[in-house]
């Protein structure tokens, strides 16, 4: 019983794992798909951890859902500082109170 | 159950090269990456798993308890440090583009050079 | 090309690369088998060498080597990363606002940041015995240092983390991962052999050179993510383009950090 | 059914719970996304202990004792990229009431000593971290 019930946990974690993936990449503002890629990372290391694989969970889990999703939110908040990506005139430092969404296209 | 893991990492692959192919934003285009990349991680690990097996961590099991394999977990480990140093080297890379053209958009990029 | 073409050809590719991957798939071992024949040796060496964690005995001990080619990758993208980052000389440094937090929020990053050290140090220390090790606990060192970025802000974290030590701290890691490696040539084994008594199974210091590789993996984990995310930081919160907005009133100063041509 | 089934099948209850969060997570509004990246981290968190104790690896809570330290750490950070840090009762009531139901019977289940130690460090971890990060604030504001 105690194999199946980890093939349930295997299955519903691998489902979570390939539809954040999905997500992930359907997520077309770097700012959201920050958010979504820190999920994928957070459910890639349940995966992991169901698949007996502790070491490697905790590795994705530093770096999948915080240091990969900071570094993208950092180059965000670079890229968008300037004017002329298409985005309106930001003058001023960045306090990051800017919503989402602003590199040209609607958010999605 | 016996293939979906695998499957399963071949559809994380194929969304994050769709992602890629279709990206308008090289930040975003980053990101499919390490989609792609993750699927990797998982591909090695359900290659390695044992059924009924545990971790190779024998701080607290018996050093004769059935366990699943540590070759692919340390692959898997090495694959994912060098996951997150190609996407932080090709940020930075996305950051001087930006300086350099003014843009992220890699259409646009190719009009610059053409 | 056109997007329509560059999606067209995606999914033609696409199509062909999953009929063949799953094929390939049905013709994998079984997920779940119990045929693991790399496994089981490699779980029998780790046992052999007194090393509780058998993967970080697949790493430190048995392919040690592969690490060194890792931890080589890890430093030359934080190299890469500092050159590509660095203030060019058309970019001024501005101060930025100090930030209004909360003070619960406050209260918080201070009283987490030395448990978040503590526990990044103790995912480092146990790694040859317990989940975890060099990498995975260096990363959570570095991040705790970041909450300061979160109770404070930029220029709090800028104060504690003078970024020279760390950049030395990540060179003298990756030098004394290679000093272990050829000590062992000096005491007459090949290149990163595990030369030191294995001590007894499942304590602190057993494992022969796994802790002490471990260990220099951590220093350099640490040190580099640090770096690493003090360029992104910089380049995100402090450095100004030729032609951007902000206070002209700065300059190029920088309060009390110094200057990286 | 053993013991460790139950521990399982407990663990299944909070990953299951991340189906819904990942959808609001993909198509909320920014605020939104915020509290469900939260929630998916206590989540997390609980399934890891409880599926912990169900393979019968204490070893394995350290995972979630990096997550306790991370996730929080992680939500305020991009409270403070997005400029918004909404309050959020049901954050605020996993934290208050599920991180006990979790912990305190994992707690019995292990007995005394340092696994127990660790169980309650990360369990005081999550709910300080899930305090704090779910109390809002009056100046920000939810609809900043």
């Amino acid at each position: 019983m105690t194999g199946t019930l980890t093939d349930v946990l295997v299955a519903v974690a691998l489902l979570l794992v390939a539809a954040a993936a999905t997500a992930a990449v359907l997520n077309r503002d770097p700012v959201r798909q920050a958010l979504v890629l820190s999920f994928l990372g957070l459910s890639l290391a349940l995966l992991f951890t169901f698949l007996q694989a502790p070491d490697v969970a905790l590795s994705q889990l530093a770096v999948g859902s915080a240091v990969t999703p900071l570094m993208i939110l950092l180059t965000v908040r670079k890229v968008r500082r300037r004017p002329g990506d298409g985005g309106p005139p930001q003058g001023g430092a960045g306090d990051g109170r800017r919503g989402a969404g602003r590199d040209g296209r609607p958010p999605r | 159950m016996t293939v979906l893991p695998y499957l399963v990492a071949g559809w994380i692959f194929l969304v994050g090269v769709y992602g890629l192919v279709t990206s308008r934003n090289l930040i975003h285009a980053v990101g499919c990456l390490a989609v792609a990349q993750s699927s990797t991680y998982v591909l090695l690990l359900a290659v390695g798993y044992r059924r009924g097996g545990t971790a190779p961590v024998f701080s607290d099991v018996p050093p004769d308890r059935r366990v699943v394999d540590p070759v692919v977990q340390a692959l898997a480990l090495t694959d994912i440090v060098v996951g997150a140093t190609v996407t932080a080297l090709l940020l930075a890379l996305v950051v001087q583009l930006r300086k350099r053209h003014g843009t992220v958009d890699p259409d646009a990029l190719s009009d610059l050079k053409g | 090309m056109s997007p329509r073409g560059r999606l067209g050809l995606f999914l033609a590719g696409a199509a062909v690369v999953a009929a063949l991957f799953t094929v390939a798939c049905l013709g994998l071992p079984p997920f779940g088998g119990a045929h693991h024949p790399y496994g089981d040796r490699a779980v029998r060496a780790a046992v052999r060498h007194h090393t509780s964690n058998a993967i970080a005995s697949v790493n430190f001990d048995q392919r040690a080597l592969d690490t060194l080619g890792e931890e080589t990758i890890l430093f030359s993208a934080v190299l890469g990363a500092v050159v590509l980052l660095r203030q060019t000389a058309d970019e001024r440094r501005h101060t930025p606002a100090p930030a209004a937090v909360r003070p619960p929020i406050r209260r918080f990053g201070l009283l987490m940041l030395p448990v978040a050290l503590a526990v990044g140090l103790y995912v480092v220390a146990h790694g040859q015995l317990s989940p975890g090790g060099g990498f995975q606990g260096g990363v959570v060192v570095a991040t705790a240092l970041h909450l300061l970025y979160i109770a404070a802000d930029y220029r709090a974290l800028e104060r504690v983390r003078p970024l020279r030590p760390y950049e030395i701290g990540e060179a003298v890691g990756e030098a004394a991962y290679v000093i272990t490696g050829l000590a062992a040539v000096l005491a007459g084994s090949a290149f990163l052999a595990n030369v030191l008594p294995y001590g007894t199974f499942a304590t602190l210091s057993s494992g022969g050179t796994v802790p002490l590789l471990n260990a220099a993996v951590g220093m350099e984990v640490a040190c580099g993510v640090v770096v690493l995310l003090a360029q992104f930081l910089d380049q995100a919160v402090q450095i100004e383009g030729a032609d951007g907005g902000g206070s002209d009133d700065d300059g190029p100063r920088g309060p009390g950090r110094r200057e990286r041509a | 059914m053993s013991a460790a089934d139950g521990w399982l099948l407990a663990g299944l209850v909070p990953l299951l719970g991340l189906v819904p969060v990942l959808w609001r997570i993909a198509y909320g509004e920014p605020g939104d996304r915020l509290i469900a990246q939260n929630l998916a981290c206590l989540l997390a968190a609980l399934a890891l202990l409880l599926t912990a104790q169900g393979f019968g690896r204490p070893a394995y809570v350290d995972v979630a004792l990096v997550l306790s330290v991370l996730g929080p750490a992680g939500t305020l950070v991009y409270a403070r990229f997005l400029g918004v840090l909404p309050g959020s009762r049901l954050v605020r009531w996993i934290a208050l009431a599920g991180v006990p139901a979790a912990v305190i019977p994992l707690c019995v289940a292990t007995g005394p000593g340092r696994a127990m130690v660790k169980l309650l460090v990360i369990g005081a971890l999550l709910m300080a971290g899930g305090l704090v990060t779910s109390a809002g604030s009056r100046d920000e504001g939810v609809g900043a």
